[in-house]
């Protein structure tokens, strides 16, 4: 009783992790899926860690889309958080898409969506100057 | 987990009364209707016997009447078939919200030189008579326009636009697979020149269909071989089947009116619980509709994990959302009523049958309005 | 009347097996397999592992194998699909003794500018490799060879003519609704590029057939719809049908043996004792046949006739008298393994199955010689 | 159970009557079907009433053929015994049909055939003489 999807998507979207959004987020990524009409907002807090690298502090995401682009932003949350910043670019739509135990493939369009969501925040990031003073 | 169907224009459950009158043809009664022996006979007489059945049911003649496997073959038949007895003429008249059994269909013949006109609908989804009108030319060979359709329920103007195409002599089709059985259909008195319809619609098995084609309509087989169903369907006969589809009909003539009253009953509470959502609407025409189906938009949400949520819960519904079809673009249907493809995105439809109950409807009214908040929350979309 | 049936190549009972199998598709399990909710979700399980199982029977792939209404449709989907894509190629090879199913859709398309070539068989209805090749020329797009006759069982080198057609890269389909399940097939080996075969031929249920079309074959659909097998055959999937299909299958093959061995000595025992019957004689390869395939001619007598006689005493049989065709010729399989009309009039086709038993044989060799005797009296043909 | 047959085609079928030969007849008639190859061969004897008409007074058939063919022939010599020449060779074949309760449309030629066999064998009668000293 997978709906086509496998249990890890299933269970994201039954329980999504880090919905919502951040007030004065550092950084904030909008994207719409220009195929099928889905929209996904993420909103990042960047900090620094011991290092002095920048990273995602926390992450949080909106979604209106199916069961995939829901489970997709999900888990890239999940993954990105307390990651640098470069690490957390580094990770692919594979990576996601293997993290979520596969997706039907006429899906896969979704895992896209939400690396381009992190792109697009990260980017948002340097663009406002960076909170910590850096350019990408 | 109790589970409710709600998603009767999907499919709908063999009855038992159906399975009953199938069973012994499986193992018992199984000649091919073709053999000259007993067991043929037999599955003979069975194939002639749900025959007339099934013609009787649309006022049609005997020999008007081939099975299919569905409906999705007797449209190809009724178009291709058709297009390929058309000689000289090629131009096609459909409408833009029929199934795409007949849309793909159209859209095949015009690689190979015909010419389709795609009527618009208004936002009830209702194809105008005097556009079919308008639209034929001396080169148009098939008007297809659906009885009732099978996304938002709109029942179509098909007699005045059957008396259209009959003055001008051009043939018309319907595609009745959403209507047959539970709405009246005649095909002498409604001008219908070819009628599709689908035994798994109504209590019937799948795997059987069947062609109404006039007598004095010639066209084109699809298929070639053993020239069965009088050379206009080759292939040994679905006995079992076809007899299922004959049952199913006959249960669905003796309960049309209680049918019907228990569904549109059923299906105007649930409109009436569920459209308190905030931000939600009807498809289709409030009255002009098949009985049990009942077509909603929630704003801001997606098809999809409503479906599934439903799901969860133990309710099955469908939706017309992009992320749901196999082309990733929102339903075609509602497109085509007006809707922009993000409230397309949010649509679910519910399809009431005659096993849907009271506590069902109350059920879903109950539960709905918090899988749509809850997917409201983690959408970017909407209000505040 | 204890009625014994010998007509399994026109059709056989369903298996008890196999329709336990389907009984909790209709009115349990009856999902739309395109649905999203958990009974569409049970309705696509069982489509695969459908898909599975009869995929892995002819050593394919998952996703090579589609389902069709039965083998006619197969037939139709594989030499028309072929045609549309083809593109500037226009020439076909067949042989003289295929089915209607691949013959009258080879006749079709000789309307729309195809050439066709029906390769002439011999005697014991045999197409030779050599005659492929030789009949292939740079616009042959598709070959098409039978693997078992219908009617006289002979079954065909397949392997070396798929061989020949992989080698100058051409098409190569082959129709096994009669071998499919009773020798083995292994469309790897054997260089299919299409195969054919229907449920009902072993045990399944009428209604539900497939087509393999190995990866990298791209031909076009006939049917146009909700781009269901993989946009390859459009309509709701017949899930019982596939299910009692894959069971059917399932069971064929555990049993090949068993089954082969026991219908082989039947037949050769029925042979024996049918043709002390003077003026008679085995139509086919003595060896080279379906298992349960016995085909006989008695002179002057016509079959149709004799067909009767038998079913008034219990046994189900067919005939290639063109009394029993529809089109008044005589079979023209008989005639192209060269027989003349008069005898082919006398023809007599008795296909044995798993549950004939030797008592059955016995009862048809002792009221045989009577029926034909008693025929011959009134027939003004033969020897005084 | 007809087979596509009424009862009474069946009926004539299982004991066809008038079956064989005459010996000597007055006039015999072989015709066979170029569509399906069905072969008929009709033997009259001859005799005169009270009026000194010309009857028919024995006819006999051999048929090579479907239960069509065999029971047309069987229902003809039923039919024909007795009568007059005149009025045998009235009989049409929609007489034939409509005597055997029918039959299916493919079968319909067979009744041609066996009123083609009556006439051939009448001709025959007639080249031959007629035993009775009458042309035709
Ligand atoms: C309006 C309409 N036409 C055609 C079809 C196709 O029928 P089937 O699934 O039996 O091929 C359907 C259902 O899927 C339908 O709702
Ligand atoms: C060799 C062959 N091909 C095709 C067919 C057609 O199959 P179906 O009756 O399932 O359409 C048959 C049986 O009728 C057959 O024997």
């Amino acid at each position: 009783m997978g709906y086509g999807y496998s249990k890890k998507v299933i269970e994201l979207f039954r329980h999504p992790k880090n919905i919502g959004e951040i007030k004065n987020a550092d950084g904030t990524g909008k994207v719409g899926n220009p195929v099928c009409g889905d929209v996904m907002v993420m909103y990042l807090s960047i900090g620094k860690n011991k290092k002095g690298e920048e990273i995602i502090k926390d992450a949080k995401v909106k979604t209106f889309g199916c069961i995939a682009a829901i489970s997709t932003s999900s888990v890239l949350t999940e993954m990105i958080k307390g990651k640098t910043i470069k690490q957390a670019q580094r990770i692919t739509k594979n990576e996601l898409v293997k993290k979520l135990g596969g997706l039907p493939v006429q899906k896969i369009h979704c895992s896209v969506l939400a690396v381009d969501a992190l792109d697009k925040a990260i980017k948002d990031y340097y663009k406002k100057g960076g909170k910590h003073g850096q350019k990408g | 987990m109790k589970r409710i169907y709600m998603d009767h224009a999907a499919t709908t459950p063999v009855a038992p009364e159906v399975l009953k009158a199938m069973m012994p043809f499986f193992g018992r009664k199984y000649g091919n209707a073709s053999s000259i022996h007993s067991f043929g006979q037999e599955a003979r007489d069975a194939l002639d016997n749900s025959r007339e059945i099934l013609s009787r049911f649309i006022n049609a003649e005997f020999e008007e009447l081939i099975f299919t496997s569905g409906g999705t073959e007797s449209d190809n038949i009724a178009i291709i078939g058709a297009a390929l007895a058309g000689k000289e003429k090629n131009h096609i008249i459909t409408s833009r919200i029929e199934h795409h059994a007949v849309l793909h269909t159209c859209k095949f013949l015009e690689k190979y030189g015909f010419k389709v006109t795609y009527l618009a609908v208004d936002r009830y989804g209702f194809v105008k008579p005097e556009d079919v009108e308008k639209a034929i030319t001396k080169n148009t060979v098939l008007v297809s326009i659906m009885h009732a359709n099978n996304e938002i329920g709109t029942i179509e103007p098909v007699r005045e636009i059957g008396r259209i195409c009959r003055d001008a002599g051009v043939l018309f089709h319907t595609d009745a697979v959403q209507s047959f059985g539970k709405i009246p259909l005649n095909v002498k008195k409604m001008n219908i020149d070819m009628l599709s319809a689908s035994a798994h619609k109504i209590y019937g098995p799948k795997g059987a269909g069947l062609l109404y084609i006039r007598n004095g309509v010639a066209i084109k087989p699809l298929m070639h071989g053993g020239g069965h169903e009088f050379g206009m369907r080759s292939g040994t006969e679905n006995i079992p089947g076809i007899v299922g589809f004959a049952k199913a009909a006959e249960l669905a003539g003796r309960n049309m009116d209680k049918w019907r009253e228990h569904e549109t009953r059923l299906r105007k509470m649930l409109a009436r619980g569920v459209l308190e959502i905030p931000d939600s609407w009807l498809n289709g025409h409030p009255e002009k509709r098949i009985p049990g189906n009942a077509s909603f938009c929630f704003r801001f949400i997606e098809g999809e994990s409503l479906v599934v949520h439903l799901s969860m819960i133990g309710v099955a519904a469908s939706t017309g959302s992009a992320c749901s079809s196999k082309d990733l673009r929102p339903s075609h249907v509602l497109t085509a009523i007006g809707l922009k493809p993000f409230d397309a995105h949010g649509s679910l439809r519910l399809t009431l049958g005659k096993d849907n109950t009271k506590e069902d409807v109350d059920f879903v009214i109950k539960e709905l309005p918090g899988i749509v908040s809850k997917l409201r929350k983690i959408s970017p979309m909407g209000r505040k």
